[in-house]
């Protein structure tokens, strides 16, 4: 393990990526993920990686698409306006089966919004908010070690199952800094060579292809049920979660993630020194989501609150973890506004009396 | 006496566009009567005897259907 | 008897899926003939476009990629800095390049990326049934300009040759024709000089190449060459917009 | 429970959030829990900018807040704007060189002005207000040890600019003086 | 009433929409939606409107937004992939609160999957498939009657709440024929010149501005709820659905819209002569999704059962609506396969025995 | 006393939000001027880009809206065929425009959409803290180009006007100046000229200002404004590349 | 209940769609529900082009079906991939100047060969096979009174181009004259 | 007699960017010693006397600060 470094978020993930092995980043700039585009201008020479800014976002995804065919550990990044934009490429990205990571520093939404932190791109990035039927895996980071940890594991989940995997951040996660520390290793690259463009031998009898036209929709069906083949399998390993504070039963149990999360957890500690107990079940991964975690940390309390930085979103995910087994309610906030620790505070104990 | 050439259509191949025909400086290509399997009227070589080998039909082939053989 | 002419390596055995007479299947065969020539089938990656040229992953025995529409080169960037061993080559038509693709062409043309353009100008959208593309001729009628191409209300047919050369990076622009067996010969030394190009690493090198979509214009394919070179050839007149090449041998 | 909410704020270009940075970062070197984040954006274009530093005992929660233990203000816009923010028992340090001390005062805060631009100018390097105010900061509140800050100073500059590493740690100095005779 | 004219499905909702007052199209092509395009392309110069082939689709989304601001009745349509290009667009326009229609003619997905019909689109058309917190009011056919009859009540509900709408179909219903009327009227615009762009009057104090930008969080939190309030109106006032054999108890409750509804009619029917009690509820808006109404239809059924043609997506939305009530069962065809009416009656017959 | 120059009704009396010394506020005050003067602040719709000018829907008086990153040449397009009543024009940085706006800039110009295009060249994404822009000059450092741009690697800088020249559509294409008050007033006459062709329905009007970013560049505004005439000008030389109404003047 | 499904294929060109859509206007216009769903797209490309058309008493639910009651093959792969779906009691109209009769006769489906081009010729319009198939297989099936598609077709036509109109009504007759005496 | 001229310069918009003070050929501009609400020094006239009303001030300044009156 390394010295602690004080980094800011977006920085801190650039640089874990390259540690973990990115040699390719295409991206475009746009508050607040500037950071991490400016941060990789900088460091992805020295790696002998390949940096480029590029036109737009839609080239951006299109230039990973190239890279992520070559069996190149690729990355780009955006904020909430740009990964509107890569939608279509994304679709094809996990069409195509290849590997690949998207970092969402998302900013207020909808429109240009603002650049402030928020969550409002949940639906976005956990029901394939391109066209047709995908997933993409989504990791939800809650503090700058986090964010950085994410930047390899998102390879690496890219890589098992041949996805695209989003990293869910928000403008504050990326502009804050915190310590850091970077492992010593990181995981090897799995090896692409077997369906990568680029590695036909002289004399192979067969070229790789890479394509998501399947014109006869017995083919596509096909496909797509082999694609969701891998999500299952992605559903039984990589679901994660943090418990916090839900050892002994709680009155109410809070569903957040994320920057939201993080708040949430000032409230929990102080309520705890009130004597109100409240649990915390953090989703890391939103898709696939924790139905069960969530369902399981909900017996026996009063009420399920789910808290978000948006108008109301992962709360269906909680709904449909419980299926009705329990009250819930939504605590949200829209444009960017954070809550601070004693609002929520005073919220969660209006339930909890 | 002149040079031996060959010339063979790849009816698997042929759309019947005709531009092969049109290519042909020799007048040596011609449609056939029968349809191939994609329905289109195959192009055959109805004189194998003036073709010269030059090759513009295949130049013109976009199907590349057209192989040609000297001696 | 030995073999003078016969379908390229470079091409699959697959059966070319364009309408009878449509030019699409010698561009196809000049790109092959080419790699085989060049001997890089095993060290070339392709584009196909969205166009009728979709399925070109099937026809070219290279490595293959089937892409977004439009984005073709933004792809070829990241393929070939991923692989600056191998060649990289799109085949594109006029919607995908010159419509939804224009920011994508100019900029790869701009950065000079190492890889080889293949620009099939056809004058419409083959794929989509007939409609209007960048390079629909003035009162040209198309299923979305059903009234013919109104210049002053949808602009002028893009000469994407003219346009790029405006650029100091690209190396190499080229617009040949495919409309008699004497212009495809030409156009086969324009394909293989721009692979070349591309193996010497010396980046962008954009061959547009002056097609016909029988089907869509409604006429046999001898006719379509014929109406092309009468009406396509004056607007988009064949012949090297940019050598680099040239221009480093002319000044030493 | 010892949890330490810093504000620093003023025009871009007078260092506030340098004060934040490097407060965070010895408390990160003396094993606390920081946070630091900036404001940012399009409203940086000639506004001012603001800085929110935790440093804590225990993990940090939310690294925003709307009520601070410690404000630094070193412009006037910015004591108008927090100084109201600032909880009971907290602490303003302010530029004396730009802000007059406000009219009403809060009760149980201790406000503090330093000639932030006037002590930095004696020391030779006009700049040096805001480390100045990291040295009245740090001596008024004990949030971290001076020895820490000054030790990373020193791995930051000590190559890269001898110079500006010495009227740095003078102004230090300087500002912890001034905060030591003229506390309130 | 006109006579009957037998159309596809592409034309007649054209047709409609120019009928209805739209006199602004912007698009670019793609099968399976191409008719639509080529229609407005031949209609609409002679009923003195405005058609132009944008350079794209994003273009296109942005000419909308244009002719939004202005006011006018204004369409565009695509199919998948071209939509996903459009969601950045279609977010600003829901974030400037301006009526405006997309066409979604959906094909085969995710990538470029094929041009055969599907309802792949489903989360991408409800949760709002762009960047933040906002929703669209999202209308599905299952004839070309219904389709046509869509466009002038897309237009009514677009702006008496300021929105976009999406009409929700698929290649099946624009490639097909049926017999269509046209009604002989249709309801007048709603004046916009109270926000309209191009309105200002000489020496009037005020200019008009359409703006998604509100850099203060609070100020953009405040837009939201308002943009919410309207939701809620739209949820009071607008949900529509069909109850097909629901009059007496069923055993089984099938839920499914568009296309997949119409087989399933077939197959309710063909159940109903072999004696078994099948009801269809069809929901008809999409967003806002008629939870109460399937709740109520799911009352004493044995079973609730979605069938989509994707692979699981409306699901969701009925589990919502059910919340644990009943047990429920996903039916679904990927790719681009229609069931056909045998199929899905044998099906569903396993399901009620 | 009598007023000879006060700020101009064109403008609001908002605070422009630009940087001390920024020629963004020039730039409008010019538009600002050019629409008081021609008397259409009323018939006027404006377009604010994503960009450091993105609040200048607070500051021209007249109607306005503010549109995604790129894209004004679009919604201008549909603002324009609805109201063509009305003069409509787009404000947009060298980022918006070049980069991600490219291809809706180049049709736009094609179809000479009847609107007026001010770009605004500072040679850097200004808003977003100094990354680098497509008109970013050769060897020159941007926060994404940290070693001095490469333009090798990711291009030469883009010279739009050259670019749109090569279309024919496209009505008149000037490049001007904003570093003198001598430039401004030649400026001034272009930006007036600009309108008053939309207002005769002339078509697309694209009127390039080479401008300063002192903040990102680290410069104070008077020696950004001698570094852009140094370095910017010789690159971006001013100048009228196209003027179709002088061309049909000429030719009568 | 009394649907009728008719799936037409051809090559491009031979006009199978028209066929189809010349049913299904005269259904409508007999106050029967009627669906047209043509094949589209890429496969169109020198491939063969079909289109489903069902003409009901009651509301289409599906307009796609696998199995159908009519299949009119204007070709002979159209006839090798359909033949084998065609209903138990259906019916198979085939182009005998295109198609040979199969091998392994379905049992209980009629199979009705008419020489589609040789009767066009004779009307001398070699186009107007697909107006022969109609007219035969309206004889055959009854599916609509030819007498309302002879009207839709006059409406269409008779303006437009009154030569066509008349070959296209021969061609129907001649079609029908045709099955009535060859009926299998 | 030089004919009368005043020229204002409204602090509220005024960032001290010293554009004017480089355009005006009278040297009639400076910076004044104080800041304004925004954090600058803002322009000033020191010298109304000198000022000709050439407007160049008023053509330099990028936020319209400046206003010019004649007699
Ligand atoms: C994003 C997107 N938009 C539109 C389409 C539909 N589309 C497919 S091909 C094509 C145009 C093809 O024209 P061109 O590029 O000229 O190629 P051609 O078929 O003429 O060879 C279009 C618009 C698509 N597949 N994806
Ligand atoms: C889709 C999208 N991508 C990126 C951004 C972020 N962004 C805002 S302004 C800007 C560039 C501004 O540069 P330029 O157009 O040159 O204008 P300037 O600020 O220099 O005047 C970028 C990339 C955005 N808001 N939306
Ligand atoms: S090789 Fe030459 S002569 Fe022989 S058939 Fe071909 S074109 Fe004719
Ligand atoms: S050119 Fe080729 S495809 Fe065309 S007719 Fe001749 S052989 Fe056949
Ligand atoms: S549609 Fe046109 S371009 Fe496409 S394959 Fe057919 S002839 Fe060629
Ligand atoms: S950042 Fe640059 S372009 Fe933007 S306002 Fe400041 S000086 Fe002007
Ligand atoms: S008007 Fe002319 S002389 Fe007077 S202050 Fe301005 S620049 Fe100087
Ligand atoms: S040019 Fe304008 S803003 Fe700049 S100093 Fe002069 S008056 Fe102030
Ligand atoms: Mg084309
Ligand atoms: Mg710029």
């Amino acid at each position: 393990m390394g010295d602690k470094i004080l980094m800011k978020g977006n920085e801190a993930v650039a640089e874990a990526a390259i540690r973990a092995g990115c040699r390719h980043y295409y991206a475009y700039p746009i508050t607040p993920q500037s950071e991490l585009i400016e941060y990789m201008a900088r460091q992805m020479p020295l790696a002998g990686g390949t940096f480029l800014q590029a036109e737009s976002e839609v080239a951006a995804i299109n230039m990973v698409l190239g890279a992520a065919a070559c069996g190149m550990r690729v990355m780009t990044s955006s904020s909430s306006p740009g990964i509107s934009l890569k939608q279509e490429g994304i679709s094809y990205i996990a069409a195509c089966r290849l590997p690949a990571v998207i970092v969402n520093v998302q900013r207020g939404g909808p429109g240009l919004g603002n650049i402030a932190p928020m969550q409002a791109d949940y639906f976005q990035a956990t029901r394939g908010g391109g066209h047709g039927d995908y997933y993409t895996p989504v990791l939800s980071p809650s503090s700058v070690q986090e964010f950085a940890d994410m930047a390899p594991l998102a390879f690496e989940i890219a890589e098992e199952y041949r996805t695209p995997v989003v990293i869910f951040a928000d403008g504050m996660l990326g502009q804050m800094m915190e310590p850091v520390v970077f492992p010593d290793s990181y995981a090897p690259q799995k090896d692409p060579s077997a369906w990568a463009l680029g590695c036909k031998r002289e004399g192979e009898f067969c070229n790789h292809i890479i394509n998501s036209l399947f014109i006869d929709p017995a083919v596509l069906d096909q496909k797509t049920r082999e694609l969701f083949a891998e999500y299952d399998r992605i559903r039984q390993n990589e679901i994660r979660y943090e418990r916090y504070n839900l050892d002994e039963q709680p009155s109410i149990l809070v569903v957040s993630t994320g920057t939201a999360a993080r708040v949430v957890k000032s409230a929990v500690d102080a309520l705890a020194e009130e004597g109100i107990k409240v649990g915390l079940l953090r989703p890391i991964t939103l898709w696939p989501f924790p139905y069960q975690a969530v369902a399981e940390a909900a017996r026996g309390v009063k009420k399920v609150l789910t808290v978000e930085l948006n108008m109301g979103q992962m709360e269906q995910d909680v709904r449909l973890a419980l299926a009705g087994s329990c009250e819930t309610a939504f605590v949200g906030k829209a444009g960017g506004l954070v809550f601070t620790p004693e609002e929520l505070t005073e919220i969660i104990r209006g339930y909890a009396s | 006496m002149a040079k031996k050439t060959r010339i063979t259509i790849d009816e698997y191949y042929c759309k019947g566009c005709g531009l092969c025909i049109d290519a042909c400086p020799k007048g040596s290509l011609a449609f056939a009567e029968r349809l191939n399997e994609q329905g289109y009227h195959p192009v055959e070589c109805t004189d194998q005897e003036a073709c010269t080998g030059c090759s513009l039909c295949y130049v013109a082939c976009p199907d590349s259907a057209i192989t040609i053989e000297k001696e | 008897m030995r073999i003078v002419a016969k379908r390229t390596r470079g091409l699959t055995s697959a059966r070319l899926t364009y309408c009878p007479g449509c030019l699409h299947g010698v561009a196809h065969r000049l790109i092959g003939e080419s790699m085989e020539e060049l001997g890089i089938i095993e060290r070339a990656i392709g584009i196909a476009p969205v166009g009728c040229a979709v399925f070109a992953y099937n026809f070219f025995s290279c490595d293959m990629i089937q892409v977004p529409h439009g984005r073709a080169p933004a792809v070829a960037t990241g393929l070939r800095r991923s692989r600056p061993d191998c060649v990289v080559f799109t085949y594109q038509g006029d919607g995908d390049l010159a419509a939804i693709g224009m920011a994508e062409t100019v900029h790869a043309a701009n950065r000079n990326e190492n890889i080889t353009v293949f620009f099939i100008n056809n004058a419409v959208y083959g794929m989509t049934g007939g409609q209007m593309a960048p390079t629909t001729l003035a009162g040209m009628k198309a299923t979305t300009a059903p009234y013919g191409r109104d210049v002053e209300d949808t602009g002028g047919p893009t000469r994407m040759c003219e346009l790029l050369a405006t650029l100091e990076m690209p190396w190499f622009i080229t617009r040949v024709s495919l409309l008699s067996p004497k212009d495809i010969l030409k156009a086969k030394k324009a394909v293989k000089k721009a692979f070349k190009n591309n193996l010497d690493k010396k980046g962008f090198q954009f061959v547009e190449m002056i097609s016909t979509c029988p089907t869509n214009w409604g006429m046999d394919p001898l006719r379509a060459r014929e109406w092309a070179k009468q009406e396509m050839l004056p607007v988009f007149p064949p012949g090297v917009y940019k050598d680099r090449g040239a221009e480093q041998e002319d000044a030493s | 429970m010892s949890t330490t909410r810093i504000l620093c704020a003023g025009f871009g270009g007078q260092g506030a959030l340098l004060i934040g940075k490097l407060v965070a970062q010895a408390g990160m070197m003396e094993g606390k829990h920081v946070t630091w984040l900036p404001s940012y954006g399009p409203e940086m274009r000639g506004g001012t900018a603001n800085v929110m530093t935790v440093v804590s005992d225990r993990p940090v929660g939310s690294p925003i807040f709307t009520k601070m233990d410690v404000l630094v203000a070193l412009n006037q816009p910015s004591q108008d704007k927090f100084a109201p923010r600032v909880k009971a028992g907290g602490l303003i340090l302010s530029n004396a060189s730009l802000c007059t001390p406000p009219s009403e005062k809060a009760q149980d805060v201790k406000y503090i002005s330093v000639p932030l631009t006037e002590i930095a100018e004696r020391i030779g390097n006009v700049k040096a207000g805001n480390m100045v105010a990291v040295g009245a900061l740090v001596e008024l509140t004990g949030v971290v040890g001076p020895e820490t800050v000054k030790h990373d100073l020193t791995e930051m500059l000590e190559k890269k600019n001898p110079k500006l590493l010495e009227q740095n740690l003078a102004a230090m100095d300087r500002g912890a003086e001034f905060a030591r005779e003229h506390q309130a």
